[in-house]
């Protein structure tokens, strides 16, 4: 930390109560890391539901991953892998001081969210048309037999859609939260507000970016990859 | 500074290992384990994509203090044992103490 | 009002008097520890006082004493939990053969139904030196069934039955109180357990008459349902046969095996999409809001009763008087019901 | 005592005179001034739930319930409940004490995030103002525990805006537990080593990382209770197979750990005021210190000894108890290595030192009988019995409260440059312990005997015990009310303290009293240990 005259640029971003741009930096990331400790958690207790139910009833959590799109889930996988990639390359960029690029690679990444909500949004739309929306938008009250004759829903099924719709929802407003805060930092980027010494806000938004994508890469195979497609 | 600046090779290279995984994941979904492999399976992949976001995109593997990443397994530690303790009564309802036995 | 000071509850079952032993155990080993935390403070405070002319003596710590009061306390600890654990185990576990009572709770009164079907509200007549267990399940909010004298509690699930067994040794009337919070009445939710003499219960029993035994309501229900169109004896059911079920492993079509028990039998009557039997077709209705907790225990009750050998309430169903209750007043025997 | 104030020869300047206003409070990013706002509104917030306490306490004096109908009694139980775990106890040494001194106590010029700080404080005044509204609104009465489906389903009051209020009080929390963390990490002041971190900082730090990991469980547990009552379907709705029982696990997840981030605090300041008091370092610094990591981590593998007969599995219940045998042994560790400090010092029976010796005497018998409830054989008997209230009640009154009220006493010269009147710290301190003690004593009695909690009437054996109860409980009240009119009196009439009225050794009290604005005049260097008591005067010198 010799380069007292990098720090003297960015010393204008150094809040009065910290000694240097590195105590600064490493405060913060450490912060954002504790915040999505406390997000692990707060995901925890529905995986927690999710576990305890699936154990319980692992015939009905079939039978609810069936009427999973898996094409619609599979293209949204890759939508938010692909804007994770970008939100890395950003933050290179940004460590490059290339800013320009780093806002132009945001303003991607939130156009990849907005497809994912889209996406999502139709499937939201599919199951409210089947009637799988627990609550009194439920109307799926009989499933077929193999054999065309069919019995009554168990009423489990209803549980597997709560949890469904409740994961996914709280996923999806964490995505909303993502695209704002990716688009104010894209445009302060843009603006030029940071350097190659003083990016620590792209560094964190992005942090909190690969966790939305870390909640999905978990919920894909337990929401979408569990029909048992070969019985 | 002392962040550590990532050549953009790893980023391409991550990106390319996690589409690779998603599609094998997808794949083996259709093929027949049985339920419990199955899952693992898929839980597993799901594991190591996690893995390579964690090192390379978020870039634990290369933060100059080792706090972040005790500070996030901490995290994993808790849920498991949230995970684990409630399945202790579940699982074993069956077991002892259930109505008449 | 200092007459009824109550300081301690009165033993009347097997287990009274475990429980009040290790209690005081506890009173006695945590109050030696109370005493001397306390006894040490004051001494220090009043020995170490401060004077003028005392500097204080800088001790950093002592392993050995860190180690002492870390293992001797863990140590009485790990006594307390086997002996609590042994208390347990014993209490959760009823004996094979205790004569069954069935309860059900609903805001705010107790339900509760012997095998004979005598029904009362809020006040349960036991026999004095019998096993009892109770299978107990709640209409709607969780409730707890607890009788301090017999030192037993046992909440009280919507949805699942949950059971408590006791052995009463002494006579008289006992508090039953709902130990769970339960809404505006919780603490009216309230009543007595009698212990009577074994001749006495029977008298009792005898002298309030009824509709059947619960199992000959529950197979009225079965008739009536039309269950029996399909779970038959022969051949021809669509349904598994009922007969000898209760308590055996049943195959499911998934590949499980589940025991046949009371929790199963209610589930797969509600449920019946969930769990289906091996080699049978998913085609049973659910009579989920059909039937309610009590219809469910007699059918419960009922199916048990297919499975001990010549023991079966015989009469042809009476088609006339259909005693389907669904009010919460319906209680028979009107000289038991004691409401609050 | 001081009956002339200095007239205020030129004050130096402080963070209460750098600047006046309402703005300048509300928009303060000042840790000091945040933590003062943080007082004020946790008394405010006590006082209501005292206030519901009392009308408890003179409900339960006759058997009959006739003071008020069933229904208020249900709700007035469940809003003290609420408001005082929740909107005091919770916040009570954190976010006053604690947001006060932990970056002066590290050399530290303010917390790691001041704006975020601020920020929890907001929050905790939006969702103070949720209950406060439905307070007013009829309150809400499903108990503090929100127990589903008398929560989701049968209740009839307000149980989706106060499960809100709780969801958004929750991040209040989580945000300060995550700024304590960081500052700890990344603040403390050159030489300020781990090993020389005083022990107030190392019971915050542990009781940050409950509020971090256990409040989201809470939060998303709450969360899922108010759209369960929306949506009139839920995961616990056993009319779709849902499990209310799954309900108590993710509760207590949170509301066992919940009883730590109580009294961890309480153990921070305990540390602090018997090492002064006792002109004495602590007793097995690395044991307490580990100790209090210890209970944050065995803290989370105990919940379930709330269900014991809930409806969960006899295996369960048998792994439960033993775990929570294993908590208290590092509480037990505390309360041996405290009374050891004592050994051999010379010893001052100052107010806080009085309020610190009846945290010993309470916190033990609250432990103690902590061992019954987690005993199998036990807890069957007395769980959902005035046993286990009277035993929280020690741990979070006789606990939390004393030693919230010893720490204010410690730290009041500091905070306000000023002394309190001594004699009548001395006469609250001991009308708080004996009113406590005959508040609380009597209900072992009653649990044992029977007597369920949360009963509107009662059957007429358990009054006497009752009323003795009630008596105490008058006694408290004044106990309580009395530091509030002479501490604040003291604000005026109290003698100017000095910077270190009590000789003490910790780094808040090397800055003057009150502290300016940025804690120090220049970073300081640590070169000593904690509870250096070797170096400092021999006894505590007397200010009037």
């Amino acid at each position: 930390m010799s380069a007292s005259t990098t720090e003297a640029v960015a010393q204008h971003s150094l809040q009065h109560h910290f000694a240097t741009m590195e105590q600064q930096r490493q405060s913060t990331t450490l912060g954002m890391w504790i915040f999505l400790v406390t997000e692990i958690m707060f995901f925890g207790g529905l995986f927690t539901a999710y576990l305890v139910y699936r154990t319980a009833h692992p015939d009905v959590w079939e039978m609810g991953s069936q009427h999973m799109e898996f094409w619609l889930g599979t293209i949204n996988t890759v939508i938010l892998l692909t804007s994770s990639f970008f939100v890395a390359l950003s933050v290179h960029y940004a460590q490059r001081g290339m800013t320009k690029i780093t806002a132009l690679l945001l303003f991607l990444t939130v156009l990849c969210g907005i497809g994912f909500l889209g996406i999502k949004a139709v499937e939201y739309h599919n199951h409210y048309k089947e009637g799988t929306v627990p609550g009194p938008w439920w109307h799926y009250n009989q499933v077929e037999n193999p054999d065309g004759t069919t019995r009554p829903a168990p009423h489990e099924l209803q549980l597997f859609f709560y949890l469904y719709f409740v994961m996914t929802g709280l996923h999806a407003l964490h995505v909303t939260i993502g695209i704002v805060l990716l688009a104010l930092i894209g445009l302060w980027a843009w603006q030029g507000k940071y350097t190659a010494e003083y990016h620590n806000p792209v560094h964190i938004s992005g942090l909190y970016w690969h966790f939305v994508d870390l909640v999905w890469i978990f919920l894909y195979p337990l929401l979408y990859l569990i029909a048992n497609k070969h019985a | 500074m002392s962040e550590h600046v990532l050549p953009i090779r790893v980023y391409v290279l991550t990106f390319i290992a996690l589409m690779a995984l998603m599609v094998l994941t997808a794949f083996l979904s259709t093929v027949p384990m049985g339920r419990e492999l199955n899952t693992v399976v898929a839980l597993f992949i799901a594991a190591i994509k996690a893995t390579l976001v964690l090192l390379f995109f978020m870039h634990l593997k290369y933060e100059n203090y080792i706090l972040s990443t005790v500070v996030f397994v901490a995290g994993l530690f808790w849920l498991l044992i949230f995970f684990g303790l409630t399945l202790v009564d579940y699982s074993s309802r069956h077991v002892m103490g259930v109505p008449g036995h | 009002m200092l007459k009824d000071l109550s300081l301690w509850p009165s033993q009347a079952s097997t287990l009274s008097g475990n429980v009040d032993l290790l209690y005081i155990f506890l009173i006695v080993v945590t109050g030696l520890f109370t005493l001397l935390v306390f006894a040490l403070v004051i001494f220090f405070a009043y020995k170490y006082r401060q004077t003028p002319d005392r500097h204080a003596t800088q001790i950093e710590g002592s392993n050995v004493l860190e180690a002492t009061w870390t293992l001797i306390p863990f140590g009485i600890f790990m006594i307390m939990f086997v002996w609590g654990a042994a208390v347990y185990m014993h209490s959760v576990q009823p004996p094979p053969n205790a004569m069954e009572i069935y309860v059900v709770g609903k805001q705010w009164m107790w339900k509760l139904e012997h095998p004979e079907g005598v029904r009362e509200i809020n006040t349960l007549h036991v026999p004095i030196g019998k096993d009892v267990r109770l299978t107990m399940i709640s209409q709607d909010v969780i409730h707890s069934f607890y009788v301090p004298a017999f030192r037993i509690k046992q909440d009280v699930l919507p949805g699942r039955y949950t059971t408590l067994w006791f052995h009463a040794t002494k006579t008289g009337h006992f508090h039953l109180f709902c130990a769970e919070y339960c809404g505006t009445l919780h603490s009216g939710m309230i009543g007595e357990v009698v212990v009577m003499e074994q001749n006495e219960y029977q008298d009792w029993l005898a002298g309030n008459a009824n509709t059947g035994t619960m199992a000959s309501s529950g197979e009225k229900t079965f008739n009536e349902l039309g269950c029996a169109s399909c779970h038959r004896s022969d051949t021809q059911g669509r349904g598994p046969d009922l007969a000898g079920i209760f308590g055996k492993p049943v195959a499911l079509d998934n590949g499980s095996t589940v025991t046949a028990d009371d929790n199963y039998l209610r589930d797969s009557i509600l449920n019946p999409g969930s769990k289906v039997v091996s080699g049978f077709k998913p085609i049973m209705p659910t009579y989920n809001g059909i039937v309610n907790e009590e219809q469910l225990l007699s059918l419960v009750s009922y199916i048990k009763s297919l499975s001990q050998p010549r023991q079966q309430g015989q009469p042809a169903p009476a088609p006339a008087s259909v005693p389907v209750h669904t009010g919460r007043t319906q209680a028979p025997s009107a000289g038991n019901t004691k409401v609050k | 005592m001081a009956t002339t104030a200095v007239a205020n020869p030129v004050e130096r300047e402080n963070y209460l005179n750098t600047n006046y206003g309402i703005k300048s409070w509300l928009l303060t990013t000042d840790h000091k001034r945040i933590a003062i706002l943080y007082l004020i509104s946790i008394t405010l917030m006590f006082f209501i739930g005292g206030f519901f306490a009392t009308l408890i306490r003179l409900e339960l004096l006759t058997p009959q319930g006739d003071l008020m109908t069933a229904d208020t009694y249900n709700k007035v139980f469940s809003m003290h409940g609420i408001v005082m775990v929740f909107f005091f106890l919770i916040p009570s040494i954190p976010a006053t004490l604690g947001n006060f001194l932990i970056p002066m106590m590290i050399g530290a010029k303010d917390l790691a995030f001041p704006r975020i700080n601020l920020l929890s404080w907001y929050i905790y005044i939006v969702s103070a103002c949720l209950l406060i509204y439905v307070i007013v609104n009829g309150g809400v009465d499903t108990g503090w525990t929100f127990y589903t489906p008398f929560s989701t389903t049968y209740s009839n009051t307000n149980v989706f805006l106060a499960g809100i209020a709780i969801f958004i009080n929750g991040f209040s929390s989580i945000l300060t537990g995550l700024n304590f963390i960081v500052t700890l990490h990344r603040m403390r002041a050159p030489g300020m080593t781990w090993s020389r971190l005083p022990l107030f900082c190392w019971s915050h730090y542990a009781t940050s990382v409950i509020q971090v990991l256990g409040t989201p469980v809470i939060a998303i547990t709450l969360a899922l209770v108010a759209i369960e009552r929306v949506w009139h379907i839920g995961i616990f709705d056993p009319k779709v197979g849902g499990d209310p029982v799954l309900f108590q696990h993710m509760f207590w997840f949170y509301s066992h750990p919940a009883v730590y981030i109580m009294i961890l605090p309480s153990m921070a300041v305990m540390s602090e005021i018997i090492t002064c008091f006792s002109r004495k370092r602590i007793f097995g610094y690395a044991f307490v210190a580990l100790a209090s990591i210890g209970i944050a981590v065995i803290g989370f593998l105990v919940w379930a000894h709330h269900m014991f007969v809930a409806g969960i599995s006899a295996y369960a219940a048998l792994v439960f108890s033993l775990l929570s045998y294993f908590v208290a042994v590092p509480s037990a560790i505390k309360v041996f290595n405290w009374t050891a400090t004592m050994y051999k010092g010379n010893i001052s029976l100052r107010t806080p030192m009085l309020y610190a010796l009846g945290f010993i005497g309470l916190f033990t018998i609250g432990g103690m009988t902590g061992l019954f409830l987690a005993c199998l054989g036990i807890d069957p008997h007395v769980t959902d019995t005035y046993f286990v209230v009277a035993h929280f009640h020690f741990i979070m009154v006789g606990g939390a409260v004393m030693a919230y009220l010893g720490g204010i006493h410690f730290w009041w010269p500091k905070m306000t440059g000023r002394m309190y009147s001594e004699i009548w710290g001395k006469v609250a301190a001991f009308l708080i312990f004996a009113g406590f003690n005959l508040t609380f004593l009597p209900q072992f009695i009653l649990g044992y005997a029977g007597m369920p909690r949360r009963y509107h009437a009662y059957v007429p054996e358990y009054q006497v015990l009752n009323v003795l109860s009630t008596a105490g409980a008058s006694i408290l009240a004044l106990g309580y009310l009395l530091p509030l009119i002479y501490l604040l009196s003291s604000l005026r009439n109290g003698a100017i303290a000095g910077d270190n009225p009590w000789a003490a050794q910790g780094l808040e009290w090397k800055t003057s009293s009150p502290p300016p604005t940025f804690n120090f005049e220049e970073t300081p260097v640590v070169t000593w240990e904690a509870y250096d008591y070797e170096q400092m005067p021999k006894e505590v010198p007397v200010v009037s």
